[in-house]
């Protein structure tokens, strides 16, 4: 156990995310141009997507409902009961509690990405339809978290309408990239794939390590802010992933999933947005104060996440399971 | 040549608000605007483009007096409580003024 | 042969174009940023050049003469027919007539690619030059389109010299890519390109359908564009490829080609330029409206060839040969 | 600092001329420009760089008066039917006026 | 809407000055700034970006007349020797001229 | 011998170069964005810096002691001498001197990964250490060069102070991409870089012929400088690296590498830097005229080692070693 964590953190990928953060403090101009970094994330999305899709085309469809339906809870759970406790523990704003809520409630795919490259270096077979649920947990938390936030009050002049808020979450592209690869997996199926594989699947990890790189400078150039943040929102950021992982791998298992995918969806539910929430937040709630949510999400949780939840998780999981 | 004067409308805003200034901006009757990338520093600390967003987007408008006007009070209303933005304005000279007007 | 064609319409590249057009009409910011596309467009032509300069090393000079003189012969007439029946049938203005011309006469390297991509996948072998003719078709049938279109008029004060517009095609990216590719692969022969193969080979046809995501979105933002382009456009941009490719086929079949290599003339003559002929006739018949000619070159003919033509025309190659 | 009058003229166009309107500064005698790649909106509908091109760049040229008149009259006689392009002036004070002048 | 007379300083200097540039504009008392990615020509040839650096910025400020005035002089004092670098000011109005003051 | 060097010239990475110069001199469009040309060199940089990282944690440290002590001896005397022939031979101001003794000090990493190209092809075995010897090369050069263009001057108002030109050499993206990738390699070793090798490793001489391709485009753009650079710069250009290759190779002989390591030790010796010098050199030396210095590295002394160097440089170790 030890030693795969111990593997994680000696991994290319963790280590990437590290030279970021070091780059970042350290003030280097080391950095990918934002245009790579975006394609980069495109592919990602794509690439996951593709596989779960060429997964998904040969799941048994009864063996996908319990998982569709316990993530639509995780969906609507998550983002009520991190509300609470922002506004009650926590004593933020209505809508800073919101913002933050929508945050933790919806999913990182990265993070998701990096566990399923965690868990097959592990050698712990998974559902392959996962990053189906990446899709399907993104949008609702938002939702949720958007509605707790305006609920009984009038919008600024500045707030985005309704249409407005659906659209850039359906058609975001998060959503469309992640879905339209699910898609395209699902019609092409298995010997589709086969004829892009070489691109989406052999150097998937390699961009992954650069894309990480990034994500670290994000994080280090961010690290400054923690200051400000405060002492409740570390807490809150390291806390509440362990425990929406418990709670995930708790749903997962009485799902009828495999350790592997309880494991997944614990990570799913320990993971918070980082691209699709603070975009549509910025734009639905414009009185929060991106200090407090985009530092928790990118700055705490994801490091948090990727150094010790994953390890830390797949402990939980297989101790559930054995 | 004949040049005729017409008002410069310069706006400094997060990235983000773009699909929704242009908007504005056509239903306030600007019949065309420029756009470029930019990042910047202000009240709201550094606005370095990421993929997170965060860059800044300068965008220019050449429209009447009145259209200017307009907008300018638009954007103070709508947008200067909760968003990075700045907007100045001065007169410029313009070639077929026919072009800008509503 | 009609699972071929379904084949065709579920391969990742079609469906990737399909996402891409999806993408632009629910104007999703689902995007990759124009230098990585640009970047890509530059892979995919020096490793369609590459590929067929190794060919081309290896090929018997004899096989290559009538292939190289068919394409001259197409080069010349198919803008003059195309001039002919836009200037009589669609009474189009002789500088729109000129413009479509030159662009139909042309070639697009992408449904090239596209081509090639679907003959590997249908096991039908062809002669591995034909990137070269690719090259060669290029240029001529744009030269003489602007030809027809100035001829007996004096250019506009705005209109481009004639030594701008050669400099444009011959040093033009498209050109300078496959020919630079088609030269490095000649002259480096098969141990060099192993070099480079996990480059420039294996991961091909991923970034193909990456390319062809974006370009999905660029026909999709033009897809407006048809209402004001006219039912003759849309007759035009559908039925000439047909007949184009025909022709190709036929040509290709007396020039000795085998079956895959008369298909893959008729690709090309059926094909319609949307990178090198916009640039081109926009600087040298700036009066000609783009909204006709880059709608029907984008938004009609190469979605056209991509979904209905590839599988069409092989139909009609094999019906030639057997 | 002894700041001098000049003119800066602004054109915005079409991306695809960058190559012959710097050959025309030149020739009419500005010693420089600076350019900057945009995108916008106007009676050509918009101009959104793809890899097709049909981005626009935003030019800026700081000359003495008279050349930047010459540079107007050349630019709407040659460029303003068939493309997209829109032009602007106004003063500039600046500093060591000798860089501008021919 | 009640628009304030402020200057407006614009800066067109080599891309890898930008870091000491800001400081200096911290330094000398300016608020905010807006910076481009730009190329040009000028005394110094042909500035166009690539791998080796080589392209501009054109750089903003908003400030009062007195601030422009100081970053004027020491650009001019420390950078015009040897660096590609022009600028050039002119009069805007601002909305919320609290924004831009010291 | 010669078919040792002909086989270089028609390498698709010299190609690459040469289409990138053809394309210069033609004034084409064909071109990388410089946003993808940066991703490019950050990814030769960090692949190169994860197998010498690799190798390093595989090295026998005793081994690895007298090579670096090498270096830092060639990192001091290379810019002296280089800045005594500049002053006294070339009649160079003490600031271009200066200036030049900087690059010529200092070490071109596409050069090394070119050579070490060319290495593998050639099927000499190399100590797999040698990039970390790159790294540590880099800077001290330029250091010692700065040191002798300020000595006993007062630097000008606009001359960046000390604390800028360590953090600039130290955090640049050169140095900072090499050793964090020398850092990842170290750590991760031989099973975390399985992982990424499809990514870092196979593709890695086709990275490397695009990543030319743009460099060739570069040193065309400043071909037409070579006149006003003068013969003195272009003697110098070609001169100063056979020598430097001469003393490299000896060096590398003394502290006991293998004729593969000191031919690369000669290819470092003999490399001029054009991405960190340049930099560095333009804020600190602000009066040295770029027209020297980045002209004589990137047009005159890369080529040459591309091309004649490469194959020279073995044929003078095989000859010491044999
Ligand atoms: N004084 C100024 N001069 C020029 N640009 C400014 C100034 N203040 C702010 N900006 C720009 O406007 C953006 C938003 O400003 P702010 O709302 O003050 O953060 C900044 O990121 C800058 O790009
Ligand atoms: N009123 C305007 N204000 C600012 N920019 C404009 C305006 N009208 C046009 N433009 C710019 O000039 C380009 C060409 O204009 P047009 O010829 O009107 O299509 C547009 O794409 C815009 O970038
Ligand atoms: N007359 C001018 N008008 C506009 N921009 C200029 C002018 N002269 C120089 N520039 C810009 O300022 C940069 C540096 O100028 P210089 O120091 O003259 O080389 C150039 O690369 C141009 O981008
Ligand atoms: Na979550
Ligand atoms: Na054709
Ligand atoms: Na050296």
């Amino acid at each position: 156990m030890l030693s795969l964590a111990a593997e994680n953190l000696l991994s290319p990928m963790t280590l990437a995310f590290v030279l970021g953060l070091v780059a970042a403090l350290v003030r280097s101009d080391l950095k990918l141009p934002a245009e790579v970094q975006a394609a980069l994330s495109l592919y990602l999305l794509l690439a996951i997507g593709l596989k779960g899709g060429v997964a998904l085309s040969e799941a048994d469809p009864s063996a996908v409902v319990l998982p569709v339906l316990a993530t639509l809870v995780l969906g609507v759970t998550q983002p009520a009961w991190s509300y609470a406790i922002l506004r009650r523990l926590g004593r933020f704003s209505r809508v800073d509690a919101a913002a933050l809520a929508a945050h933790y409630g919806s999913v990182s795919a990265v993070t998701f990405i990096a566990a399923i490259a965690f868990l097959t270096a592990a050698g712990v077979p998974h559902e392959g339809f996962m990053p189906a649920l990446v899709a399907l947990l993104e949008v609702p938390a938002i939702l949720v978290a958007m509605w707790l936030g305006r609920r009984g009050s009038t919008p600024p002049r500045d707030a985005e309408g309704g249409g407005g808020l659906w659209h850039e979450l359906l058609a975001g592209k998060v959503t469309m990239a992640l879905v339209g690869g699910l898609v395209i997996g699902l019609l092409t199926g298995k010997s589709g794939m086969a004829q892009v594989e070489p691109f989406f699947v052999d150097p998937f990890k390699g961009v992954l390590a650069l894309f990480l790189l990034e994500l670290g400078r994000m994080a280090g150039s961010r690290l400054r802010d923690l200051r400000s943040a405060g002492v409740f929102l570390i807490l809150f950021g390291t806390v509440m992933p362990v425990a929406h992982a418990a709670v995930g791998i708790g749903l997962g298992y009485m799902a009828g999933l495999s350790a592997g995918g309880a494991y997944l969806f614990g990570v799913l539910a320990a993971s918070a947005s980082y691209i699709a929430a603070p975009a549509a937040v910025r734009m639905a709630l414009p009185e929060a104060n991106p200090g407090y949510y985009v530092t928790a999400s990118l700055a705490i949780t994801f490091p948090f996440n990727l150094t010790v939840g994953l390890p830390l998780y797949l402990m939980m999981a297989e101790a559930l399971y054995t | 040549m004949s040049p005729t004067p017409m008002k410069l409308l310069t706006v400094v805003a997060e990235a983000a608000l773009e699909r929704r200034l242009t908007a504005d901006l056509a239903a306030l009757g600007a019949r065309g605007w420029t756009i470029v990338e930019a990042h910047g520093h202000g009240r709201h600390g550094d606005a370095d483009g990421d993929m997170l967003g965060g860059g800044n987007i300068r965008m220019e408008v050449v429209a009447p007096p009145a259209v200017v006007d307009a907008v300018v009070t638009h954007l103070r209303d709508v947008y200067f409580e909760h968003w990075g933005m700045i907007v100045f304005t001065h007169d410029v000279d313009v070639v077929r003024s026919e072009k800008f007007k509503g």
